[in-house]
Formats: C-alpha cells, sequence, structure tokens
C-alpha cells in the first residue's frame, strides 16, 4: 500500500509489454498502442514498469490526482511549478498503457485526460502579455491536487498515529463479583390516572356502574375487612366500627359492610337472637 | 529493586492488565524474546512484588485456577454495581390500566376486571403485582371457583404517597384530566419510545 | 491525601479498571449516592493523583474523547502484542483518506469527498466506518435528494488516542499561485522547448 512504485526493476521491459498487448489486443505486434487514434511504435522511455507489475502498480494509485501528484513529485517539482506539457504527457502514457493492457480504467482517469488536454491547449492560445492567477489556466488543477494533497498526507499522519488494536491496550481488572440490582419501574400517579381515563373512554356507559357504585373510602374499608377477616375467622360486629372516626366513619363501615354482604364476601353470624352478631368470610 | 527488572514488573503489569484471559507465568515469559527472557523466579518476585503494590489501592493481583489477573476489590462492588445497573423497564398498559381498575374497584375479581377491560388479565400482571406488593388478595367470593378478591395494599399508598385511597380523584375529576393530561401523555409516548429503543427488558403487553 | 478521599480515589481507580469503556467525570460521580458523592473537582484531583502514580509503571491513565481509560504503555506494545494471533487491522489509503476527509471536513458529503479525492467514494467503506461506529449521520442537507452529511463520532477519537478532533495532525497549508504568476510564461516556453526535444509521442489536443 506505501510501497514506492519507482523503486521497481527496469530493466526488463519492452518486450514484456509487446508480448502482453499483442496477446491481448489485435493490434500488429509491432504497434504498441494508439494514442488518441495515432498509432504507437515505440514505448515511452520514461515508463519502466513490467506489465505485471503494471496492475499492482496502478492499484497503489487512488486515482487520477494521485497520478498526478506521483508523477510530479518523482521530478521533484513543486505543485506551483507543474510543467504541464510533460505532465500532460507522462499521463496520457499512462492511461494508453492501460487501455493497451485492457486494464479496468476508472473513468475519472479518462477526465482527467481531457482537462489536460484541454488545460494544455488553452497555455498554447496567444494571450497577453501578462498573466494573472484568474488567467492561469493551471489554476483550478493546481488548486485540486494541493486540495487532494493535503489529506493524502492527513491520511498517512492519521495512520501514524499511536491507535487500539496496534499500539494502545486498554488496560482493565475483572469486576468484583456483582449482585446487579434490577431496578424496578418507577410509575407516576398522573400516568396511573391517564391509564384509567382511557379505560373509561373506552367502556361503554353502562359498564361504567363497575366502577362508580361506592366512592373510595368505602372501597377502602371493604378491603380492609376482608383482610382483617383473614387473619381471625370470626370479628365482633362491633369491632368493625370505631368511635374515633366519628359519624362518617361509622356510616363508612357500616355501608362497606352492606356492600360486602351483597357481594356475598362476607356473612353474619349470630348464633341465638339478642347474642353477639359475628362476621366471616363466605364460605 | 534491581533497574533492570523494572522494565520486566512494567511489561509484566501492562500483560496482565491487557490480557483478556488470566495469565500463567509461561505466558508470561513467552512475551519475552528468548535472548531477554527473565528467569521464572525473577517473574515471580515481580508477580509477588507487584501484589504488594496493590496494597491500599482499588485493585488487587490474584492467582485464580488459570493464571494471575487483576481484580477489582470487592469492598468496592457496591459502587461499581452502578455501572451495570439497567435502566428501570416500564410497564405495559395493561398492567396500569389493571392496578387502577383494582384500586377503584376494590375488592374485585379477576372476571369483573376483565369485563370492564373487555380482555383477558395476564397471570403474570397479577404475579408482578403481587410481588410488589401493590395488590394482596383479600378473601374470596363465594361462587363457585372462589374467585380472590383483590384489593390494593398500604405499600400502593406509600408508593404514591398518598394516605388512603379516597385521596385518589374521582371519576368526574379524573374526566377533567384531559387538558393536563395531554402534555404528559405525549411526553410519556416520546419517554417510551426512547426506552424501547434503550432498553433490553422492555416489558410488553403481555405482561 | 485526606484518609476520608482514599476511598474515593480506590472507588474511582477500580471503577475505571472494571469498565467497559471509558468513564467521564460525571460518569464517575454517579457511582456514589447522593448524599456521599463527592465534588467534581475532588474527583478530578484523585484523577491527577492516579495519572501521576502511573509515572514508572507500566500503564497510564489517558483522558480521550469518551472519557479516562487505563491503557498499557505504548512502549510495553512490542511485547504485548504476542498475547494476540492476529495482526491487527490494516487500513487501505482509500479507507484513510476517506475517514480524513470526513474527521476534517465534516459535516460533509459524498460528494465534497469525492470532488476532492478525485474517485468515487466507495459503499463498502463507509459501510465499514458505519459499523465501526466511527462516522454517523449528522443530518441532510438541504438539496435535492437531501445527501446525508457524515461526521466522526467519539469512538473514532478513542481509538486513535484522541481527546477531541482538534488534537488531529494540522493540515498542511495550501500555496498560493500568485507568487509564481508572473514567472508562468517563462517557464512554459522553457518547457514547451525541452518537451519539443524529447518527447516521441505527439499529444493532441483533445482526447
Amino acid at each position: 500500500m506505501e510501497q514506492e512504485p519507482n523503486k521497481m526493476d527496469n530493466s526488463v521491459i519492452p518486450e514484456a509489454i509487446v508480448n502482453a498487448s499483442a496477446e491481448s489486443t489485435a493490434l500488429p505486434a509491432s504497434m504498441i498502442a494508439k494514442v488518441l487514434g495515432a498509432p504507437i511504435m515505440e514505448l515511452p522511455q520514461d515508463l519502466y514498469i513490467p506489465p505485471d507489475a503494471l496492475e499492482v502498480f496502478l492499484d497503489t494509485f487512488e486515482g487520477p490526482l494521485d497520478l498526478l501528484l506521483y508523477l510530479i513529485k518523482r521530478q521533484n517539482i513543486d505543485i506551483l511549478d507543474i510543467p504541464l506539457a510533460k505532465i500532460t504527457h507522462q499521463y496520457i502514457e499512462y492511461i494508453e498503457l492501460m487501455v493497451t493492457l485492457r486494464l479496468e480504467l476508472a473513468a475519472e482517469y479518462l477526465v482527467m485526460a481531457a482537462t489536460l488536454a484541454e488545460i494544455k491547449s488553452r497555455l498554447l492560445l496567444p494571450r497577453a502579455d501578462s498573466l494573472d492567477e484568474e488567467d492561469d489556466p493551471r489554476a483550478e488543477l493546481i488548486r485540486r491536487l494541493q486540495e487532494y494533497e493535503r489529506y493524502k498526507q492527513a491520511a498517512h499522519d492519521l495512520s501514524e498515529l499511536p491507535r487500539l488494536e496496534r499500539d494502545i491496550y486498554i488496560a482493565h481488572s475483572e469486576p468484583p463479583n456483582l449482585k446487579v440490582d434490577r431496578p424496578l419501574p418507577k410509575v407516576e400517579l398522573q400516568e396511573l390516572l391517564l391509564a384509567f381515563k382511557d379505560v373509561l373512554k373506552r367502556i361503554d356507559l353502562r359498564a361504567h356502574h363497575f366502577i362508580e357504585r361506592e366512592p373510595l373510602s368505602i372501597r377502602e374499608r371493604m378491603t380492609e375487612i376482608l383482610d382483617r377477616l383473614r387473619s381471625k375467622e370470626f370479628l365482633k360486629f362491633e369491632q368493625l366500627f370505631t368511635v374515633k372516626e366519628g359519624r362518617a366513619g361509622v356510616v363508612v363501615a357500616f355501608i362497606a359492610i352492606l356492600e360486602l354482604l351483597k357481594g356475598s364476601l362476607i356473612e353474619l353470624v349470630q348464633t341465638e337472637p339478642l347474642a353477639p352478631i359475628h362476621i366471616r368470610t363466605a364460605s | 529493586m534491581n533497574p533492570e527488572t523494572l522494565p520486566v514488573k512494567n511489561i509484566i503489569e501492562a500483560a496482565l492488565m491487557a490480557a483478556e484471559n488470566p495469565l500463567t507465568i509461561n505466558q508470561m515469559l513467552v512475551l519475552f524474546e528468548e535472548e531477554n527472557r527473565p528467569e521464572g523466579k525473577l517473574v515471580r518476585d515481580v508477580l509477588s512484588e507487584l501484589q504488594t503494590e496493590c496494597e491500599g489501592r482499588g485493585i488487587e493481583l490474584k492467582e485464580v485456577a488459570s493464571g494471575f489477573r487483576y481484580q477489582a476489590k470487592q469492598d468496592y462492588a457496591p459502587w461499581l454495581k452502578k455501572m451495570w445497573e439497567e435502566r428501570p423497564p416500564r410497564y405495559s398498559r395493561a398492567f396500569l390500566e389493571t392496578l387502577v381498575l383494582i384500586a377503584y374497584r376494590q375488592p374485585v375479581t379477576r372476571a369483573v376486571i376483565e369485563e370492564i377491560r373487555g380482555v383477558a388479565v395476564s397471570s403474570h400482571i397479577i404475579k408482578t403485582l403481587s410481588e410488589r406488593e401493590w395488590i394482596k388478595v383479600g378473601g374470596h367470593r363465594d361462587v363457585p371457583g372462589k374467585p380472590a378478591l383483590l384489593g390494593t395494599t398500604k405499600k400502593f399508598l406509600d408508593y404514591f404517597n398518598l394516605k388512603s385511597l379516597s385521596e385518589l380523584p374521582t371519576l368526574a375529576e379524573i374526566k377533567d384530566l384531559e387538558s393536563k393530561g395531554n402534555e404528559l401523555e405525549k411526553q410519556l409516548q416520546l419517554e417510551e419510545q426512547e426506552v424501547g429503543q434503550n432498553s433490553e427488558i422492555e416489558i410488553e403487553g403481555s405482561v
């Protein structure tokens, strides 16, 4: 991935490329490729990459900008001084080679070839004496190259940063034995009442009597009485009333007893007339 | 300590901390190239030094069946366990409806709740409510099958901060809840969505 | 150190060691019951003490984007890596370039990444980055097609041992063409001569 392409063996080449192209194309044996319609009879001299390595070589480029940067850097030239004619020339040679070798070529490479050719032709046009930046046909290309180069460098810098899995190992220790509590769900009273409201909306009016019959104080007392009866088989009738509660409390208790009787939830027991009245759960 | 052993100690400390499993002394030895490999005895010395260094700290170096490992001291379990606590789940609508009907209609049998809600009451809900001690069986109705009569408990009142059931709003008041309710309801729905995404123990309608 | 703070220090050390992820100061604070919860300042003091105590040891306490974590000192990586048979993952240039563009230009659309790199963005790379939770969609640009705006996550920073985006290496500056403008013409002439002499292939004006 970070190999330097120009370190490749340069002794081999021409024949190999001719052979490769002969195998893969119908071109006459003496002709290597057609560049822009013109036949190429000789290999460009500044290409020295064995064809089987070419594919690998091209894989190392991340696109046309990357290839252009490589061509520029190889000559130790500042991007600002890009020798456009020369670079265009070399770039197109590479493209041609790729086409010849029938390597799959991303469309972006061809678009760049056209862009380069266009810039070059604009440079060749007769022009005014001085040239400022806006007029320099290379300006946009140079900007793109620089922009790409800084992120290419940033990617390299990022890969040099210490990172997990390679340079950094998390230090940890076993947790102690834990009995993790499962928290119980929380309920707001408001939430509960909204659920109730929903039920009321849903059921028809006829069913309301199921709920509406008695005030809650009576319902509460009913449960309380049943509760007391659970621990004792019998309760004296008068034990169900407390003077402290006053008149209202007595009424509540009395209605609660009546409701319980009506629902056959309790029974009144009197062994003989005038004997004390007891209540017990209905059996 | 001999300065030459310092890197050995640091390497072993770091290795024990970075390892996914306890390390045996042999496993520690093979971390070193052969020419720099310390003696087993040195490693044992280093381990006992590391052990001593844990005194008064939050972690300890323990030897277990498969080797040595660092672990957090048991004393700190009450604090550490909070890191694994889950967010409380939420109760389902069915759960809340069952509870509120028991509260307002007690003592009440399951059959009556089913009649009002129009659907069967899940046993799981009754069980959860009983386990939380929010409801209890107050008796049995004297009809065939002797169905249990359900009512709410003091714990239920305490949880909702009520002194008695009569502090619950009347039906008329409940119907007025609407205006204030809409906002809360919306908020609850939002929360439910949120919880639905984050919580793994979602209590569903079946509860 | 005040003896009362000792348990706080030990609890925090144990928690950081036992935690599955880096811990923020807030996450450390909620380990304590409200009535015994230390001040944030005390926790910060404890952390810097724990940091100091790592001097000369095999591990360090490091603050990354999502909080504090203990980690083996990088010096010992050559020994530690022997504990894993698999080699650490390598990332292709395409992967890293896509990642840095998202990191430096966020929030950024795929189109911008493609424009700068001059090639299509691989869907596979975007998928891998999302699966690793290094990037996320932070919104959508309000243009036709509503393209996703990509940004990096704390997990990305954690992975590269960084606390914030500002710790990323600085980008190279873009040089100005203006200063070179005057020399252009001369240079072009030179170059044309040179190419004319050396070139064996004529390049036509258009492709």
